[in-house]
């Protein structure tokens, strides 16, 4: 251990002395402690190859990007501190942070200062703020959940639904943005179950909903529980179709959960099995410098660092307050910024699209049932 | 309140620990300014009897009653505030605190109210009073030490001069003179004696050294086996023969 | 306090007066966050360190101060009067909830206090149409003092700055009264303390609400700084944070809990060379810290101290005396 | 009655595991007065030693036996060696510290060595699923059952009927006495942590297939084992294994009929009608010395 902390101090001295010379500062503010960790780990994974990527063809402009990362320990009044720090450092730009509360307050704070911020969070609130530095690198799931429910109305004739979500920050918002377009499509809601943060045990939510009857079983939960929650509906027998929005179908849950993924429907917007080969071939690049399988909050990072650098060059320059402002009502092709993955495009208010996929686990691989437009 | 009235009145006290007495039937009265010693062989009963005295065992049968009222159930702070001072067989001071705090802590509590305590002189004025107990027990060139580390002799001091602080009538010692040396020994005695005699104070001394007792005492009671079987002055008790009996039995 | 005490006080004011000129906003923000902190260790502190009590809700009592200043001046009361009633309201809080664990058994007060933490969490998380729910409460207004806006962060320094050397007054007058005296003496020997007259558990409950009033105090200092507050920010793990400031600086010692809050606060920001293994080196050297010295840092600091001058410590045992 | 039935016994298999960490829990206590804070994460790491076992080639049930013997050294004697015994004469607030230090230490190691994300790990009973009475009981549940019970039971009876289990038990109670009977007194306590460390190889083994193998995998155990143990009786044995179960079954039966907002508010307010009306536990006895 000695040696790989003396091998990470000489590499972090040998990459401290490149900001000397680069112009470029981006202030990479994830949650590298606390509960966050999972999805902060990934993001933050993204967003550095992306830039060594960038880096090593050249930069962007013909600067060389420096990134500088920051913990937010996923507590909201630290985060707030890095942002002040990372401004303070003369980024210019942010990216992330991946849990909302975070991301609520570092807004506050870019604003002021005219930092534009690539966010990994989805909750529908950060783009209602009418805040001009904020930008997606996923849809909200005010968006996602639409496309979502709108195929389950009209393809699978779905009328009663039963809710599993998790009662934190990133379930809620899930929660809401489902039960009001349940409401608009008239789906009769049959049971409401919230769960806690890492909750291992679900037999007690399994059970309830055994005591019910519904034509689809809507589920809004992190990965691992995820997988805790689909093995139990396998051990209890529960036989409704059950739907999610990109982790219910992801990769790491369908690694964990085995067979009882099988079966299991979502909607996934970045996800490495969408069979994009650009995405393929990032998933690749990904495991192969950092040993594992990026998750859909790496693959944001990473697409975060590109969006980055083809609006700087579409701007014509690397500064703040120009990048913000070419972000709005921008569209950035795959074809001309291969970086992004997929075309995608934001609005006034930092909200994305992009095409996004409906898939069914089958035999352990996820096959993709529907492409669904960006909206 | 009548000045012929004992200060402590002992009834009749019996305390059984199961199938055991500890204590059985024991009676008597101190007098106002009395030194009086309660000795006895292990296992005799007088820790029980001690206790019981001070409220922490409830007798199986009889009371105690110190100025008429009864110590069964009384907390300790509230038999502080009656005017009851106490030492314990062990070191009980506080060590992080200097000798001058430790004795002024033993006083605060029955001056003033919660609140003049808190907006009050930090001292609740008492420094004078605890100075001059710290000089009377000699412990002037450490007012300032943390009672912590002194020796043990000088602790024991210092435990004593925190009995007498709030100006008890009435002190109950327990082993005062357990593990101390002889020099210092004397001294304790002498400062007990003479405190005794300036102010009038009625003592109650448990105790194991017979030396000690005999030439503190004004008066000894000795128990076995739960029960009095002697009481009178140091002479009478040093030549009675069922004392010497109960410790070479015993 | 002795001349020598009371120039080296003035001298830490004023560098805690200086501190911010001239910094950036990030610098001045984790000063104040530091300012915020050290109120709330403080009041632990006078739990733990004083009165001896183990108490695992104070980041809990800070989540009563922000929660109830939020909603105040979210309604458009002044800052000041939402203040006062977080104060009373963790003080009241303190005692209703010290009053039946300390009635059994004294050891228990940790283990309600752990309980309650998690349950104020879970009020806190779904009681939404009060607390905002999991999305918490954000947008809290910066007050004005005497007409100056504390919008930007020097001057919220100050304001905090000034709440905290409050604060600080109140705990060094309260520990040089007579009730000081008290908490130190339940500490070290609660029965002896006793048996001179100190009702020992209304002392301890005291002390126990004064270091949760102090904690809502804090807790009303959190939502102007942050301009948002969740629940996840007073959860158990922030009350273990807090206990870990007060011990890793030293408990019992009136600077302790702000050093421990300055450690806990700034070392992550020292380690960072460090990337990812900061949180592991950080914790081998608390545990480091508490094996050497268990009196925290201001313990280790006193331990070289008197290594360097041992002469001193002999001289005392000669001074002339009552010897044995 | 079905989906009671299913409560109930999902319930008692979750809190068979507790009890296993709420064991732990009173036997260091009982030991030296430890409150380990970094229990969970002892419950998480030893999951972790049987996958690095496993990386390395070996397979299941040897990788077990490495980890067991990992966790002896790590969490059992090092812990001992290099934490509790230079603290325990300065009291027991500073090791809650260090205690919750090495949980955090523990957490984060693995996290950087290993990895950030939740792992599969190997299923320790066969898949199957039993109908009983229309409820499904898998055979991983009735072996957790099982295997706990039949841990802790054997745990008693080395207690109470071995030599040693009764030299231990009299270091616990009066270490002073004990070393004047000519016990080992050091060499108990060391037993104690010994047989924390093997609980705490069975805990992890026995859930992480449930649970999946993830670094942050004790934090929610270790404040639910530590509920358990003061429901139950911090000083018996006993107290904690019913302390578990009766946890594992409240939280399942209030998050069906009462709340599942306010599902694990529940046994913590057993805790505090516990503390107030029975405080030395459900089965513990009263003891004299203070935490």
């Amino acid at each position: 251990m000695l040696k790989h902390l003396i091998g990470t101090a000489a590499a972090t001295l040998a990459l401290t002395a490149l900001p000397a010379m680069a112009e470029l500062k981006i202030g990479s503010i994830v949650e590298l402690s606390g509960p966050g960790a999972a999805a902060g780990t990934n993001f933050r994974d993204g967003v550095k190859m992306g830039f060594e990527e960038i880096n090593a063809a050249g930069g962007v402009l013909g600067e060389p990007v420096a990134i500088t990362e920051y913990d937010s320990q996923t507590d909201p009044q630290v985060s707030r501190a890095m942002v002040q720090k990372a401004i303070d450092d003369g980024v210019v730009a942010i990216t992330g942070t991946v849990f909302s509360s975070s991301t609520v307050v570092n807004m506050l704070v870019a604003r002021q200062a005219g930092i534009p911020q690539f966010t990994g969070s989805e909750a529908p609130s950060i783009t209602s703020m009418n805040n001009p530095y904020i930008f997606r690198t996923a849809f909200g799931s005010q968006k996602g959940i639409p496309k979502l429910t709108k195929y389950m109305a009209e393809e699978m004739g779905v009328k009663t639904v039963a809710v599993v979500w998790a009662n934190t920050e990133f379930g809620k918002g899930g929660h809401t943005a489902f039960l009001d377009e349940a409401e608009r499509l008239g789906f009769e809601i049959v049971a409401d179950i919230p769960t806690e943060q890492a909750q291992t045990d679900f037999s007690a939510d399994v059970v309830k909903l055994k005591g019910i009857q519904a034509d689809a079983v809507f589920v809004y939960l992190t990965e691992e529980e995820s997988a805790r929650f689909l093995r139990e509906v396998r051990k209890q027998g529960v036989q409704m179709p059950l739907v999610g929005d990109t982790t219910l179908t992801g990769h790491k849950v369908i690694e964990l959960a085995g067979e009882a993924a099988n079966g299991a429907l979502g909607h996934v917007g970045l996800t490495p099995d969408a069979n994009i080969p650009a995405m393929t071939a990032m998933v690749d690049r990904f495991k192969g410098q950092f040993g594992y399988t990026p998750d859909h909050n790496a693959i944001k990072g990473y697409v975060a660092a590109h969006a980055i650098k083809c609006v700087a060059e579409l701007a014509g320059k690397a500064d703040s307050q120009a990048i913000a402002d070419r972000m709005h009502g921008l569209t950035l092709k795959a074809a001309d910024c291969p970086g992004v993955l997929m075309d995608t495009s934001w609005d006034d208010s930092g909200e994305m699209s992009r095409e996004s996929f409906f898939v069914e686990v089958q035999d352990g691989k996820q096959v993709v049932k529907a492409i669904l437009p960006a909206n | 309140m009548n000045a012929h009235a004992p200060i402590l009145s002992v009834t009749n006290i019996s305390k059984q620990f199961g199938g055991i007495k500890a204590v059985n039937g024991v009676s008597f009265d101190v007098q106002r300014g009395e030194i009086l010693g309660l000795i006895g062989p292990n296992g005799s009963g007088k820790s029980t009897l001690f206790n019981c005295i001070l409220g922490q065992l409830r007798p199986t049968e009889g009371h105690c009653r110190i100025h008429g009222r009864s110590t069964d159930g009384v907390r300790p702070a509230d038999l502080s505030l009656m005017g009851v001072g106490r030492t314990f067989q062990q070191l009980s001071v506080f060590p992080r605190m200097t000798v001058l705090d430790n004795v002024i802590l033993a006083g605060q509590e029955h001056e003033g109210s919660m609140v003049s305590r808190l907006f009050g002189r930090p001292d609740a004025g008492l420094t004078a009073k605890a100075e001059q107990l710290i000089e009377f027990f000699r412990l002037s060139p450490y007012r300032d030490t943390e009672a912590g580390s002194l020796s043990y002799g000088q602790q024991k001091l210092v435990d004593a001069a925190m009995a007498f602080m709030a100006g008890p009538e009435i002190v109950l010692l327990d082993e005062p003179a357990g593990g101390v040396n002889l020099t210092m020994l004397a001294h304790l005695k002498d400062r007990l004696l003479t405190y005794n005699r300036e102010h009038g104070t009625t003592f109650v001394v448990i105790e194991h050294n017979m030396e000690f007792v005999m030439s503190l005492c004004t008066r000894i009671i000795v128990l076995a086996q739960g029960e009095i079987i002697a009481q009178g002055s140091p002479d009478e008790i040093r030549s009675n023969p069922m004392v010497i009996d109960a410790y070479l039995g015993g | 306090m002795t001349p020598t005490r009371i120039i080296l006080v003035a001298l830490g004011i004023a560098a805690l007066v200086a501190a911010p000129l001239g910094q950036g906003n990030y610098i001045v923000y984790t000063l104040t966050s530091w300012l915020l902190f050290s109120i709330a260790a403080m009041g632990l502190n006078l739990t733990l360190g004083y009165a001896g009590q183990v108490s695992l809700a104070q980041a809990a009592f800070m989540g009563i101060g922000a929660y109830v200043t939020a909603l105040m001046t979210l309604a458009g009361l002044p800052w000041i009067a939402a203040a006062l009633v977080s104060v009373a309201a963790s003080f009241v809080v303190g005692l209703l909830l010290g009053y039946p664990a300390l009635r059994v058994q004294h050891h228990f007060l940790a283990f309600v206090t752990l309980a309650f933490n998690i349950l104020l969490f879970l009020v806190l998380r779904n009681e939404e149409e009060v607390t905002g729910g999991s999305f918490g409460l954000v947008g809290m207004p910066r007050p004005s003092v005497l007409g100056i806006s504390t919008d930007s962060n020097l001057n919220f320094y100050y304001f905090a700055l000034a709440c905290f050397l409050f604060a600080a007054f109140v705990m060094w007058w309260i520990l040089r009264s007579p009730w000081g005296r008290a908490f130190k003496a339940l500490r070290e020997n609660p029965i002896r303390a006793e048996s001179l007259g100190l009702k020992i558990r209304r002392q301890t409950l005291l002390a126990f609400a004064i270091g949760s009033a102090f904690g809502g105090l804090a807790g009303a200092l959190m939502p102007p700084l942050v301009q948002f507050i969740e629940p996840g920010s007073f959860a158990l793990i922030h009350s273990l944070k807090l206990l870990l400031m007060v011990v890793v600086g030293g408990a019992g010692f009136f600077f302790g809990p702000m050093l421990g809050a300055a450690l806990v606060i700034l070392l992550p920001e020292l380690l960072r060379f460090t990337e990812g293994y900061y949180l592991i080196i950080y914790a081998l050297l608390v545990i480091v810290l508490m094996v050497f010295s268990p009196n925290g840092l201001i313990g280790l600091g006193q331990k070289i101290w008197l290594g360097f001058r041992p002469k001193q410590e002999e001289r005392r045992d000669m001074k002339k005396g009552f010897q044995l | 009655m079905a989906e009671l039935i299913q409560i109930l016994i999902s319930g008692l298999a979750a809190g068979s595991i507790y009890a296993l960490a709420a064991v732990g829990f009173t036997l260091l206590w009982q030991a030296s007065q430890t409150i380990n804070f970094a229990q969970g994460e002892f419950v998480m790491l030893p999951g972790f030693f049987v996958l690095i076992g496993m990386a390395l080639g070996l397979p299941m049930w040897p990788a077990v036996l490495f980890a067991l013997v990992l966790s002896l050294l790590v969490l059992g004697a090092a812990f001992k060696k290099l934490i509790v015994e230079p603290m325990l004469p300065h009291g027991t607030l500073p090791l809650v510290i260090a205690t919750i230090a090495l949980g955090l230490l523990m957490k984060e190691s693995v996290k950087e060595f290993y990895g950030a994300t939740a792992q599969p790990f190997p299923a320790v009973f066969p898949q199957t699923v039993y109908n009983v009475a229309g409820a499904s009981v898998s055979a991983q549940d009735i072996g957790n059952l099982i295997v706990s019970m039949l841990a802790i039971g054997g745990l008693q009876l080395f207690l109470n009927r071995t030599r040693t289990g009764r030299c231990m038990q009299a270091s616990a109670q009066n270490p002073g006495v004990a070393e004047i009977l000519g016990v080992d007194v050091k060499r108990m306590v060391l037993y104690t942590f010994l047989i924390n460390a093997a609980l705490a190889t069975i805990a992890s083994v026995l859930i992480s297939p449930i649970y999946l193998a993830k670094f942050s995998n004790g934090e929610t155990l270790g404040l639910v084992a530590f509920i358990a143990a003061i429901v139950g009786g911090f000083n018996q044995i006993r107290g904690a294994l019913v302390g578990g179960l009766l946890v594992g079954v409240i939280d399942n039966l209030s998050a069906v009929y009462v709340s599942a907002e306010y599902r694990q508010a529940m046994p913590l307010l057993l805790l505090i009608a516990i503390i107030l009306l029975r405080p030395q536990g459900l089965l513990g006895t009263k003891e004299g010395r203070a935490v």
